[in-house]
């Protein structure tokens, strides 16, 4: 039984060789390993590999495939691939618009100051948009300079998480 | 005497309260928004009391519906916490005037310390040194950009009625100061409806220190040494630790004196901390007095050895201090840090959602005062401060070292939070040797923000672990136990094929 | 210097030791048995080697096992915890022959020490005073009951090779002599593999007061003061407390000077604890010395404001004491509650099982030292002490309130527990006065295991809560929804028969 | 809705009146009481009742009508009576053989003694098995004078949680 698995940008090929009772041989890119693999509850796993202990949760992720596996100190956003995934992942990337870039709200919030207009040119580091969440205000800025080509929202208005809030179209293509 | 408590708060400075007060045998009463029904406070509290919906304009500032509450519950007393109410002189007088002891000063000390200007002066006249600068509060754009050219750059722009780091902007360049001042000033305005502001001279390479006090009816008042809260982000305090590496014994009781005048000039009643903003030759200066608990309070009561709640409590009785100024000790030392629910590498940005799970570090030296529980939504309408670690050290050496250790065992899953981010300033080079000030964050920002490394043995793991729980996931759903499935035909579909694979 | 170091235990004791190692930046190694493979130490620390089946004979008392794991994570030093091989003589000289620091006395003072009659001699001889009664370990049923003849009843029947309350009784009546000497010398053959005991002179309404002593390579040897450790059940303490309400200043300088001096006596290196027993009118006799860390050792730790497991490793590694014996004080107060997964109500009978939910107290003053967490399965092998409840407060009727509130937030389901038993304690009127002797659960019980009323509105809740539980489980399982039935048609005609009533 | 709900000797008409978001009307034995009832997680709930804060934790117990429900310091065994229920409680009653007592290991353990014989005639206190569990021995004593009819297990053998271990014949019916 095997898989791709991508963390970051490494997608891995991982082989599962044999299991008896908790101890699981596995390859992941043809490194072998032997483990001593435990569940602890829901979510929660014991692994000992060399004797070296290592403590992982599992968090189901938006869909079936995809997990987000919490260590000690890090956490890693990790997606089973098959060919769904491969299928879907192709068809996303020719959607994208390279030129474009829309500002959205990352938390729930409430709009308090536009500070920019409908078609105004902006420089980077200038302040957009400024929102409030949590008691706390946030100022939104332009990371390169552009014209402002859509705002989505007025003064006052309540947003939520991921909403649209302004449209640049970056002024060239540079990084 | 107090037998019956209302906590007018949220959070964990809330159940903090409730603690003490549990404690002492006083009843609580708690009281809680819309968005607070199923917040620790309300669970822990004898009796909870709906004040109002979510925002806090509407409930936890809405002084109406918690006098409301406490007359309701009878009580004797109201408890304020940090933030919300707690420096609000109209509150404090409101209580008197229902016959409900306000734990905390009086409308007088509160409003005398709350106006930055009239503060100023008092401490002008106390003989207690300021910081250099114009004074005088601004209500117009004109008024202050003339103000800022006589000063000249760097200055502080400060909300005249503010606290907390909110309505307040650095300004270093011209070309800043228009947009600083409008957004100290709108900011000033939602918070707390007065958009006058407050100009200072900035001071560079500043440390921030302040002096807990204490005081009770009977004109005693004393000062629990000082606490060092240089490190801060947005303006807002994330670590502290107590006694402060920079300060001298001198210097410590000289400041100390300067604090207990402060507290004296204003006839302070309660709990109280004198802020002070002092330079690299330890010049120190008045920035301002919080007549209220701080968030920070527990590094010194763990380091003095007392109880800053149940202190409050005995003042508020009428008892007099039975701590007496040259009995107090400092020993060993102690650090806090603010566990927030926010992203730091996404400049701090709050983080509401629900928690997954918590791992609290525990043993020798550790105390963590929080609110959250597995299962808990963090309501994106209050302060995101979720937690705090007080740790506890023989010296600063042996604090720092158990703080690591401590963060280590910390975890929060579910929410963004700056557990990491914590770990990494115990790290670094220039908090280890103590002398930091309160740029520490920004002049750091690449080594704190800096992803630790997973080798590749680690990651590896990870991948391994996601594998099999992919995999257990499937066998569960494999045809021959179909029966589990719950009927879910695209599901089946699904499983198939992968097992074709 | 120890870079690496092994524990050779299990449970709370071994996560604390790993926490202390991992502040000084020292890595672990855990040990497990076939039952603990997901116990808390196993995940912690940042090794884990196996070393037998479930029972400790053959895992966590298999020195060759544990020497193996060692040599295999080339360990610098071992740590044995308490119990299990702490305080083994060939344990500590198997350690030395291998090459590894053995983080305790020599085999020497293990030996000296753990052979109560030899250590009856020892202490004689430094002119400490020993508990009046005849000497000598007992083989025989005849000896035995000859001896006791002589001394006059009451006595207490010792396992000579004993500890922790195992293969010991007391004997009151003639009748009871046989079946009590049985008895002990049957526990002791199976706890220790010696059935020779050992007879005392029972002292009657007795306090247990022990001293902790830190002896360092250089024949430097302070104490740490005294903790009082006469609530005990089944000859087991579950409630010790610092400093002792009974003890003077004086008759505690005095008992430290003699605690320091049994030390010195056997040479001692590392951390141990000087047992007295003592008198109503404060005679004080030497009963042992536990020649390893205590359970109750944090309320030391808190109280005097050090960290016991990081002062052996400093000694393990040759270190001169940092601590002098005229800078120690003892600063408020500390008590320390066991938590036993047992059934008080049920003559304390150990209670394994899985924790369903465990909620910890936490704030000023609180400190918690345990090992289980929701879902682990408390195995039936080992010691059911699960987790350490210990306070601090300004005084003693400080830190008793501060316990009391502490039981109250501590919650723990799936087993049965001792924390109402321990709330009792708190409550009951000797204690609270402090002159409380070992017979104190004895005198008390009726006290102590008294149902708690709750009232009938809290009844009422409860039944309501149960009921409204019960009628969501049917609505999900309605008609309507049966899809979600997983086919389950005798639950089906179930719920038909219910909604039928 | 209602139910018979049993809590210790007591047996409450429960009876579920209205229901409005997570207030709740309800009555117990005709007292009336207007609750706000919310659920915090699985099994765990708050209860504001006249504005009284109750935290309770239900635990299933070892069928679907049982409960353990745990307060801020007290457990209760809870059970929803129903037609079922009440049947099976007449049977069991009728089964009960009131002279003999049986002694039953109350968790896992090793029989370290046997003190006594079959046959053999025991006082109250006597000890009848010493039984080893969590290092710890226990004895198990006659709680009255009796006669030992029978002794299921033999020395030094693993015994199971409530296994039977030695059944007593008591002289008199004396409580």
């Amino acid at each position: 039984m095997s898989y791709e698995v991508k963390l970051k940008n490494r997608v891995a090929n991982v082989e599962l060789i044999g299991q008896e009772g908790d101890k699981i041989l596995v390859a992941v890119d043809g490194k072998e390993y032997t483990l001593d693999f435990v569940k602890l509850s829901k979510g929660k796993y014991s692994i000992l590999y060399r004797n070296k202990s290592f403590n992982l949760e599992l968090i189901p992720g938006s869909n079936a495939k995809k997990y987000q596996v919490n260590t000690f100190n890090k956490s890693f956003d990790v997606e089973i691939i098959d060919a769904e995934s491969k299928y879907l992942a192709n068809r996303h990337k020719s959607t994208e618009d390279e030129g474009e870039s829309v500002i959205t709200a990352p938390i729930p919030g409430r709009v308090i100051k536009i500070m920019v207009e409908k078609g105004e040119e902006v420089e980077a580091g200038q302040t957009l948009i400024i929102i409030s969440a949590m008691k706390m205000e946030s100022e939104f800025k332009a990371s390169k300079p552009g014209v402002v080509i859509d705002i989505k929202v007025s003064e006052d208005q309540s947003v939520e998480a991921n909403q649209e809030l302004v449209v640049l179209e970056y002024a060239s293509e540079e990084a | 005497m107090i037998k019956k408590v209302l906590v007018a708060n949220r959070g964990e400075i809330a159940v903090r309260i409730i603690r003490s007060c549990r404690e002492m045998g006083i009843r609580t009463v708690a009281v809680y928004s819309d968005a607070d029904r199923k917040a620790m406070h309300v669970l822990y509290a004898d009796e909870a009391h709906h004040i109002g919906p979510s925002p806090s304009s509407d409930s936890y500032l809405n002084i109406e519906n918690i006098i409301k509450a406490a007359k309701a519950s009878k009580v004797d007393a109201i408890h304020p916490g940090y933030g919300f109410l707690s420096e609000n002189p109209a509150f404090s007088a409101r209580c008197k005037k229902e016959g409900i002891i306000f734990i905390g000063p009086s409308e007088y000390a509160i409003s005398q310390m709350g106006e930055k200007i009239t503060a100023r002066k008092i401490m002008t006249n106390a003989g207690v040194p300021v910081v250099p600068g114009t004074p005088g509060k601004i209500s117009s754009e004109e008024e202050a950009l003339k103000i800022i050219e006589d000063i000249g750059l760097p200055v502080m722009i400060k909300a005249s009625a503010g606290g907390g780091g909110k309505g307040m902007r650095l300004v270093k360049k011209p070309k800043e100061v228009k947009s600083s001042l409008r957004a100290a000033r709108s900011e000033a305005k939602t918070a707390f409806g007065d958009d006058s502001v407050f100009i200072e001279k900035y001071i560079e390479s500043p440390h921030h220190i302040e002096f807990q006090i204490l005081a009770d009816q009977h004109g005693n008042v004393i000062h629990l040494f000082e606490r060092e809260c240089s490190v801060q982000r947005r303006h807002q305090k994330i670590i502290e630790e107590t006694p402060s590496p920079i300060l001298t014994g001198e210097k410590r009781r000289e400041m100390g004196d300067h604090a207990v005048a402060a507290a004296r000039a204003v006839n302070y009643e309660g709990a109280g901390t004198i802020e002070f903003i002092v330079d690299k030759d330890l010049n120190y200066y008045f920035l301002e007095m919080n007549t209220r608990l701080q968030v920070e309070h527990p590094i010194t009561e763990r380091v003095v050895g007392v109880d800053l709640v149940k202190e409050q409590i005995h003042i508020a009785n009428g008892w007099e201090l039975s701590l007496r100024q040259d009995e107090l000790k400092q020993n060993g030392h102690a650090i806090e840090c603010r566990v927030y629910a926010e992203d730091p590498e996404n400049n701090f940005m709050p983080a509401p959602g629900v928690v997954t799970h918590i791992g609290i570090p525990y043993g020798v030296g550790v105390r963590v005062d929080g609110y959250i529980y597995e299962g808990f939504e963090i309501p994106l309408f209050y302060d995101p401060l979720i937690a705090k670690l007080i740790v506890w050290g023989r010296d600063r050496n042996d604090s720092l070292e158990r703080t690591r250790r401590a963060l280590k065992e910390f975890t929060i899953a579910g929410v963004k939070n700056n557990l990491q981010f914590l770990e990494r300033i115990m790290n670094a080079e220039e908090f280890i040797k103590g002398d930091y000030t309160t740029h520490f964050i920004e002049q750091n920002r690449d080594f704190l923000l800096k992803e630790d490394t997973c080798d590749k043995t680690c990651e590896d793991v990870v991948i391994i672990t996601a594998f099999l729980e992919y995999l257990e996931k499937i066998r569960k759903a494999s045809p021959k136990e179909m029966t589990a499935i719950k009927n879910n035909w695209k599901d089946y579909s699904r499983v198939r094929s992968v097992l074709k694979l």
